[in-house]
Parts: C-alpha cells; structure tokens; sequence
C-alpha cells in the first residue's frame, strides 16, 4: 500500500475530531516526535491561510482544531434554518402526544407505549424545546422525566394543558396511571 | 445416536438450524426432502428435552409446527394441508437462505467502523421549533401510538390485583365439590362439570380434581358420547367432607 | 469584502454540519440552482480524489457528505481512543438485509423472514442510526414501518439503494409480497 502523507494523517484525525486534539496525542497516535508533528501542523496553517480554505487551524494552548472561517457562518446559518423548519415526522409526533397526555413522563414509558426506541426522535425534541426534563422520578434507576413545553402550547394554539381535547376511549383511570407506572 | 455436537445459542433461529441440517446433508433447498430434515431437527430438539437444556421458545415453536405437519401427514385427508404447509415452510427457508445470502454479500462492503463523519460544529442559533400544527394532528398522532385498543398503555395496578391476590384454588376442594355433586346426581356429563368455571385456576383444579378422582377409582368416566362422568359403586362416593 | 468562492461556501457548510445536506438545501442557502450547486460539488470531488485529501465527498442518494477515507481509520481510532470496532453481529446483519432489500417493513415481517424475535436487534440498529421509523403503514394494528437510512448507504460503500447488490433469483413477483404480507 501507498504511503499515507502525515499532514493528511494529521488532517483526517483533526477531522474525525471536530474538538481540539493535543500535539502530544498526535504525536503519540502517528508514532512521530512531537516537533515533526508541530512542523506539520504549521505548514497545514499557512497552507489553509494562503488556500483560504474554507476551514482553518485553530490553536488553543497546545492543542489544534479545524473550524470553519466566521466568514462563513451566514451560509452555515441559513442551511441550518432550513433544516429547523422541517415539520416533524410521524415518529416525532406521536412521542410529543404520548409525552403531552402522560406528563411527567420517562423514556421508557414512551418506549414501551411505542415498541421501539426513541431516544434519538425525544433528543431532537428537546432540541427543538418541545419537550424539556422534569426532574428524576422516585423510581428504581431514578429516571429522568420529561414534560413539554411553552413551545409546545404554542405550536398547538393551546394557552394551557388543560386546554388538551379529551381523547375518545381515554379513561379516567389511565390517567392515574402515569404516577403508579414502573 | 449422533450426539448434540452444538448449542442452539450458535443458530440465529429455527430456520438457521434446518439450513444447517441441509447443508449438512448436502441436500438442495429447492427440492429438498423436507421430511428428513423435520425428522432430524425434532430429534434434536427432542435430546435436548431429555437433557433438560434450555431451549428458545422460538425454537419450540417451530417443533411444534413440525410435529404438526408430521401429524397431518398421518391423516389421509388431510394430505393436502400437509402439502400446503411443507411448502410453506420450504418457501420460508428458501427466502431465509436468500436473506443470509445477501446478508454476507452486505458483510463484505461494510465500511461503516472505517469512515468518520466530522462532528457537527455549528453556530450557536435558536433551535426553537417554530411550526404551528392543528390540534388534531396531535390527538390523531396519539391516538396512533397507544392504538385503538390502548391495550400497549402500560397495565394499571388494577391489572396486577388478580396476580398478586391470585385466586388459587385447590384440587382437594373441587374434589370434594365434585363428590358432593355426583352424591347429588350420580352422572354428570363430563363438559357440565366445567360449564360455569370462568376462573382458569378452578378451571385447571377440577380438570385436576376429575383425573385424581379416577386414578383413585372413585369415579369412572363412561365411554358414551358424551362422555359422562359417573360415581363409582360399590366404593360410594363419599358424602363431602367439609 | 471580498466575494467568497461558491466551492467554498458549499465545503463550509458540509464541513460544519457533518451530517449529510441535500443538494436542495444547499442551492437554497447559497440561493442558487442546484445544477449549479451540483456542478460545483462534481468538481469538489474529483479535486479531492486527485489530491487524496484525508476526507472525500459521499453522495448518498440526492445528499452529500464529508467523510474521512477508510485507510485513515487506523490513525484516527489510535487518536481518538476509540473502541468501537465491534463489527456488526450476524444478526444485525441479516435484519439489514431485509429492510434493505423490502423497505418500508414492519417488524413482523422480518421477524417472518428470520423465524426468531428481532426487537431487539432492531432497536440497536435504531439506536446505530442504521435503520429509522418510516411511520406506519395501513394495516391492521397500523404497525411502524422501518427503512434504511444514509449512515446505512455510508456505512456499506452504497450512494443509493439501486446500488444494493442483486438477491439470487429474487424475482419481480417476490418485490410485491412487501404489500400483501399480514
């Protein structure tokens, strides 16, 4: 096999990072003397600069990141907006009404009422502050609760919870539930 | 006897492990003599039983599928069933050799332990969602996600009662129930002893209670139609007890 | 201030949001046509496999991605410390293939094709973000529904589902049982 350049090595571990890594942590994953891998990361910055990549190194005491140039930020922006706008899927929804019905409520709850993970669809929920963490309930493992939020009211034209339709075949008793539940 | 040379853990399922007989046999899937491979799988299953190993439920069932078919095979009006279902099962592990087929040919490709993505560095921006949904979506989503049924709601405490107080009822009362209604009236029809049990525990007792009561030859179970339950004499039935 | 290059703005924001970004989404950010954010990404490509920088662009289906190249894989996993090289278990595996190949697919249905229970396995590929919800289909008990997802493409060297290798003997008629299955 062809040998791999070390600026390119360098390159492609700064990458997979995206957080600072260490000279020293460099040098020691390359196998190479920590002034070889200083050098190397020099020429990478003046490459960068007079290339005027779309990245740059960045230097933090001893340690180097790759980051995207400020000038940049009004692109990155506006395809993260377009992102945020997109409405929410069937799956995001259907946690959002169990979570608004049973509040406060666990991850497991939402799960078992679903049959399937959702952990990644409840994080962009948080995310998106439709949902946020009620405290831990008094249960073994002390779970984490989560409730939904103003957002949330907002996004249903709804001023309060109470303000929630009844749901036909809904029972009192299932209400109960939700402060028994394992 | 050929010794269990493997654990089941080794098999990704019932279907595996008839794949592996196959193969094993060099046997064609496409025209494969599926009866020998029943034969072996229930032989299998059957020595673990005896060695009381623990066995999947999955792989239970399919014994239980195989032990069906078998029997249909018996029964001469029933070929046709037993054909449909043969080829059925066929069907079945021919789709699943295809799916271990594909899934090696995917095994190979898979790069995804060597590439890495660059996490996300993104500007510190409003994350809010800013979407405005009519009400009904939400109660259609929920509706949606507990079912028509909401039988996946997780149970009430209500639900837990009957097990936790579990009801048992024991053989020697509805031995002594039995006795006394056959004291009453000599001959029961055998159904009419479990006519207005609704509760699966009492269920099971009389069950029990009629089998204990015939082994002690206290009653006898006359071989009409329907089948009737009859008190034995000349040992009488005793009166009841309590 | 001086007219940013398109190549550029286009390498930001694929370099800052890591995940993959529709060739839609970036000729609205940068407000142009997509062929012309298409044509741009063609070049940006080639540039990267002529000079073998340390990542390449992926295309997965109409999104594209930032990604490092396998032969890296060695130093940065030395870098970054990682373990996680736990190769995907038969099991998984074989899930893979069905949704892969039958998409969208309920759980029953692979646990059909398999002959044993698979939530499990499932919800792992779930969590991998290997396999995701795709709402549930019109069936009786409207069951969720599971498709593949673009860390799958990346993950198996595939920039679209057309490229999914040929099953043996699979036929036309086979592809329509997806629908008529209970």
């Amino acid at each position: 096999m062809e040998q791999l350049r070390i600026d390119r090595r360098i390159e492609a571990i700064l990458f997979a990072s995206g957080a600072p890594v260490s000279c020293e942590r460099l040098a020691q994953a390359l196998g190479l003397t920590k002034g070889a891998v200083y050098q190397q990361l020099q020429l990478l910055e003046q490459q960068y600069d007079t290339q005027k990549t779309a990245w740059q190194l960045l230097r933090l005491e001893d340690s180097f990141q790759l980051c995207t140039r400020a000038e940049y930020a009004p692109d990155i922006k506006a395809a993260l907006a377009i992102t945020r706008n997109t409405p929410l899927s069937q799956a995001a929804m259907e946690v959002l009404a169990v979570i608004s019905y049973n509040q406060p409520v666990t991850r497991a709850f939402v799960e078992q009422v679903r049959g399937v993970d959702c952990s990644a669809v409840m994080n962009s929920l948080v995310e998106k502050h439709l949902i946020e963490e009620a405290g831990r309930l008094e249960l073994p493992g002390r779970p984490i609760a989560y409730r939904t939020t103003d957002v949330f009211l907002r996004s249903f034209g709804l001023e309060s919870l109470e303000q929630l339709p009844a749901v036909p075949g809904r029972e009192e008793q299932e209400q109960q539930t939700i402060l028994e539940k394992p | 006897m050929e010794s269990i040379s493997f654990k089941l853990e080794q098999f990704e399922g019932p279907l595996d492990l008839m794949l592996h007989l196959i193969s094993q046999h060099k046997l064609d899937i496409f025209s494969v003599e599926i009866t020998s491979v029943m034969q072996q799988y229930l032989q299998i299953i059957g020595d673990m039983q005896r060695q009381d190993m623990e066995i999947a439920s999955s792989f239970l069932e399919m014994a239980s599928r195989l032990v069906y078919i078998k029997t249909l095979s018996l029964l001469p009006k029933r070929q046709q069933e037993q054909e449909e279902l043969t080829r059925e099962l066929t069907g079945q592990l021919i789709e699943y050799s295809l799916c271990r087929q594909v899934a090696a040919v995917l095994g190979e490709n898979y790069v995804g332990d060597r590439l890495f993505t660059h996490p996300a560095q993104l500007p510190e921006t409003d994350t809010t969602y800013r979407r405005i949904h009519r009400l009904e979506e939400l109660m259609r989503a929920y509706l949606s996600a507990v079912g028509r049924g909401q039988r996946k709601l997780p149970p009430s405490q209500e639900v837990f009662r009957p097990i936790v107080r579990r009801h048992v009822v024991s053989v020697s009362s509805r031995i002594a129930y039995l006795l006394q209604r056959l004291y009453a009236k000599p001959q029961i029809p055998f159904l009419q002893l479990f006519a207005e049990i609704t509760d699966r525990s009492e269920l099971v007792a009389t069950f029990l209670a009629v089998l204990e009561l015939i082994k002690d030859q206290r009653i006898q179970v006359l071989d009409d139609e329907a089948l009737t339950v009859s008190a034995v004499y000349p040992s009488p039935a005793q009166p009841p007890l309590s």
